[in-house]
């Protein structure tokens, strides 16, 4: 029985990510995507390796998920991450009070937490905004984007998985029944066009989803939220910090490299392709950051950013997890050969592959379990080592 | 930590010890400087005519206090080494095939020995024309 | 209300089978933006067909380095204030010494895999990431913070070697700074891939590379004390204790 | 543009374009190298005169004294200067010495080549 041929659109963290474990499982794949690898969102993510921390209180599900990924990214691809840690600060008395629930949520969810006070978080990170009320560590860490998609990447390669990118999906294989059996490509590095017949076509595009099921006449359930990053120019601190509060705007500065990046906010826009700067938000970042670090505002910013986050809107169709989309389209528009994938978090991306790559291997009667949470990635320079 | 790993760039680096010839050309270098200027303040500097040059009976004369032709045969050994090793390495530029390179060393090793054995000939001969 | 330059972007062009050559494009930019954010808008709003790498936009994965007027360029954040001025022509070429995928996109291949094969190190204790003026409160315990390496891999160095140039065997700036930050005495058997007619000796001096890093990497003294490593190594190999190099 | 490496470019080595002090002081070593390697061959070639006698040499030093021969000899003169002193300045730097300062090292030695050559022109020249 030959292998299934199975069509990736879209090499963001998600779509290498499905391909690594659909290529442990046997599948045939192949990955198709209009830039390079990880050059849309995924790209330009904050690079916050959650402890959960964040979404202890308010969305539970989202922090289990995180902490349990963040365990086993540590342990796959540690090459690709700062695993220093993170602290919650309280700053003033609306902070601490959430200081209480957040404990509780932090232990249902099984993030390890601890209590500082402020003389001992000001000795581990001396340039914490020293009016700190009291301070909580929690397993947070920071990873390079491209690095870390390369990883898995990589790893699918080695498995046989084929990358071509730099190509365009120009539309979708339909057969008479409706159902999606292929795409039409086009190879942006030679303007050659060409048609790929596949089991399955997964489509992995993130905020650009509704693009590629458009073209299935379907709609798809992503509202593009753009968020703004600035990294400045010095390493102030070892490990992310976080504004013990409600999530809101600038509440996380976490270290990179030789750089500390401020993040993010949160705001609608229609054209996904690109999202210009806005001056506003660039002063509320140095703000906000500068509250959790005073010393941001003698850095100089050294490269400003938007990244458009697939947020899951209503939608319809019953999907298999509240925190990121996935879904048949067979089950929800009687579409059979397509399925989509958008939401969700960097930190997850084996997880939002896992489940994928079930549904997947359930369509095509595969019954190979996953085996990516103890399988060690390949070095992300092992992607170069066999041509694309 | 990612250990070196097996898989090889292009084609492996190719071997041969140049670290002896980088050394050596680097030794040779300020060799080279020393001897050139000793060379220069005895050939040029104390000979007889206005541009610095030795007339031919001056050359013999000097030639006949044995330091001399040492001093130039070992002037022209180090001199002729590392020109030699240079021209080596800008040729190496030229990106040559291994069979191409080793030729290359070869010929120049040969240049080299012929020259060497060429300048202390010339020296010896200088020195015996004396009275 | 910020202040608007027109620009045209002269971008290098290349699609397989076609003759190289170059188009341009009116932009109107702000000065304070990045080189690489208006090559995205050409992409966006001029020109899909416009091959580019690019990822993070801040300096840590390395994809979009290019040459900026003949300059090698992180575009993501190199200011278009600082590359050129009002009403001026733009030059937007591939980086030098790698194969040209399209237009401005290039394979990285051959270098990562010199990389891997130094064993360069990704990420590495904060305390031996050499940093001019480490802060005073470092204390010992401090080297537990793993951080990513300076080195983005993002190739300006190779780029910019003009021994590089000539030929894609030379083992090329950023390699041999990477072995040089594994240094000798952690992997002597390193010796055997830098001491090579296509390694260390090969540098010219031109420190090229150390003009154009964006990233505090400092090819050319790297290099320069590899070889000292180097040499301590040999000569002790020859006369010393076999094996214990000098640091 | 073929954007790969190759060695048939070896002219776009002397190309100072938009290039480091450290590439220019490069191009400059490598010109007075080949230059100085072609002076050397011929050094020892001419001076075989010395061998067939006084004659033979006496005929030489005649030629030697002509302007051209003495403006080559000047041009070897700031050749060996410049190429002597940037060979100092690779060395240093190769073992880690002075290489904050490699450029201001090679301006110091473009600056000595030149004065060491007005020096010997007047020698040479002024008489």
């Amino acid at each position: 029985m030959p292998k299934s041929h199975v069509i990736i659109i879209g090499a963001g963290f998600t779509g290498v990510a499905i391909a690594h474990d659909l290529a442990l499982r046997g599948c045939d794949i192949t990955v198709i995507e209009r830039g390079d690898i990880c050059n849309g969102t995924s790209g330009r993510t904050h690079g916050l390796l959650h402890s959960g921390g964040r979404y202890a209180v308010k969305d539970k599900e989202s922090a289990i998920e995180c902490i349990q990924e963040n365990t086993i990214l540590r342990r796959i691809v540690p090459q690709v991450i700062e695993p220093n840690g993170g602290l919650f600060i309280a700053l003033n008395e609306s902070d601490l009070s959430y200081a209480e629930q957040f404990i509780e949520s932090c232990q249902e969810c099984g993030i390890p937490l601890d209590e500082l006070t402020p003389q001992h978080a000001l000795q581990l990170e001396p340039n914490i905004n020293p009016k700190l009320l009291s301070a909580f560590v929690v397993p947070d860490g920071t990873f390079d984007p491209l690095r870390l998609a390369l990883a898995f990447a990589a790893t699918a390669k080695h498995n046989g998985a084929r990358f071509r990118t730099f190509t365009e999906v120009e539309g979708l294989q339909i057969d008479g029944q409706g159902n999606v059996i292929g795409v039409n490509i086009l190879d942006r590095t030679s303007n050659q066009r060409m048609g790929i017949r596949a089991d399955v076509v997964v489509n992995a595009t993130g905020a650009w989803a509704g693009q590629i099921t458009s073209m299935a006449s379907l709609d798809a359930p992503v509202t593009p939220t753009p968020g703004i990053m600035v990294a400045y120019d010095q390493r102030l601190v070892q490990r992310a910090v976080n504004r013990l509060n409600v999530p809101g705007d600038g509440d996380i500065v976490l270290p990179q490299r030789r750089m500390v990046v401020v993040g993010t906010t949160s705001f609608d826009a229609e054209n996904v392709d690109y999202i210009p700067v806005v001056e506003e938000q660039t002063k509320l970042m140095l703000e906000r950051g500068s509250e959790l670090i005073p010393g941001i505002r003698n850095a100089k910013p050294r490269g400003i950013y938007m990244a458009t986050r697939p947020l899951i809107s209503g939608g319809s169709g019953r999907s298999i997890a509240r925190t990121f989309k996935c879904y048949d389209h067979k089950q929800t528009h009687n579409i059979d050969g397509l399925v989509t994938i958008t939401g969700g978090k960097a930190t997850t991306l084996r997880l939002m592959a896992e489940k994928t790559a079930d549904v997947v291997c359930a369509k095509l009667g595969i019954s190979a379990p996953c085996i990516t949470q103890d399988m060690p990635l390949l070095s992300y320079r092992e992607y170069y080592a066999i041509p694309n | 930590m990612t250990t070196p790993s097996s898989f090889k760039p292009v084609s492996g680096p190719r071997p041969g010890e140049t670290a002896w010839l980088w050394l050596i050309k680097i030794i040779t270098g300020p060799l080279l400087l020393v001897v050139l200027a000793l060379h220069l303040i005895v050939n040029h500097y104390l000979g007889s005519t206005s541009s610095g040059l030795m007339t031919y009976d001056d050359v013999i004369a000097y030639f006949q206090n044995p330091l001399i032709p040492a001093i130039e045969i070992l002037f022209v050994v180090v001199v002729v080494t590392h020109s030699l090793i240079g021209l080596r390495g800008i040729l190496l530029d030229m990106n040559p095939s291994r069979r191409v390179l080793s030729i290359i060393t070869w010929l120049l090793a040969l240049l080299g020995a012929t020259s060497i054995a060429y300048g202390v000939w010339l020296a010896l001969v200088i020195a015996s024309k004396g009275p | 209300m910020t202040e608007k330059w027109n620009i045209t972007l002269r971008i290098y062009r290349q699609k397989t089978g076609e003759l190289p050559h170059f188009d341009d494009f009116a932009m109107e930019v702000d000065p304070n933006e990045y080189v690489l954010d208006a090559i995205e808008r050409v992409w966006a709003f001029h020109d899909r067909s416009l091959c580019f790498r690019h990822a993070c936009h801040h300096s840590t994965c390395g994809a979009c380095g290019m040459r900026i007027n003949g300059v090698e360029k992180l575009t993501c954040i190199t200011v278009i204030r600082d590359v050129t001025h009002n009403g001026a022509t733009l030059k937007v070429e591939p980086l030098r010494n790698f194969p040209v995928v399209s237009d401005l996109a290039v394979d990285m291949g051959v270098f990562y895999r010199k990389m891997e094969m130094v064993g360069a190190r990704a990420v590495l204790p904060v305390t031996e990431a050499e940093i001019e003026h480490p802060p005073a409160t470092w204390q010992p315990e401090d080297a537990r913070y793993i951080r990513l390496s300076d080195c983005l891999e993002c190739g300006l160095c190779i780029s910019a070697c003009p021994v590089a140039a000539t030929t894609i065997e030379y083992l090329g700036p950023a390699p041999l700074a990477a072995a040089q930050d594994v240094g000798l005495r952690r992997s002597p058997e390193l010796l055997t891939i830098i001491d090579s007619e296509d390694g260390l000796w090969r540098c010219h001096s031109a420190f090229e590379c150390t003009a154009v890093c964006p990233s505090f990497v400092d090819p050319g003294r790297r290099i320069m004390n590899l070889r000292k490593q180097a040499i301590g190594l040999k000569l002790t190999k020859l006369f010393g204790k076999p094996g214990v190099p000098q640091p | 543009m073929n954007n790969q490496p190759s060695s048939k470019k070896f002219l776009a080595w002397f190309n100072p374009l938009g290039r480091q002090p450290g590439s220019w002081a490069f191009i400059l070593s490598r010109i007075t190298a080949l230059g100085l390697t072609f002076y050397l061959f011929l050094h020892l070639v001419v001076l075989g005169r010395l061998a067939q006698g006084p004659q033979a040499y006496q005929e030489f030093l005649a030629l030697a004294e002509s302007p051209i021969v003495k403006l080559g000899e000047l041009a070897v003169i700031a050749a060996v200067i410049y190429h002597g002193l940037n060979g100092i300045r690779i060395i240093l730097t190769s073992f880690g010495i002075g290489v904050a300062h490699q450029q201001r090292l090679f301006y110091a030695s473009v600056a000595l080549a030149l004065a060491g050559t007005v020096f010997f022109g007047i020698r040479l020249f002024g008489g």
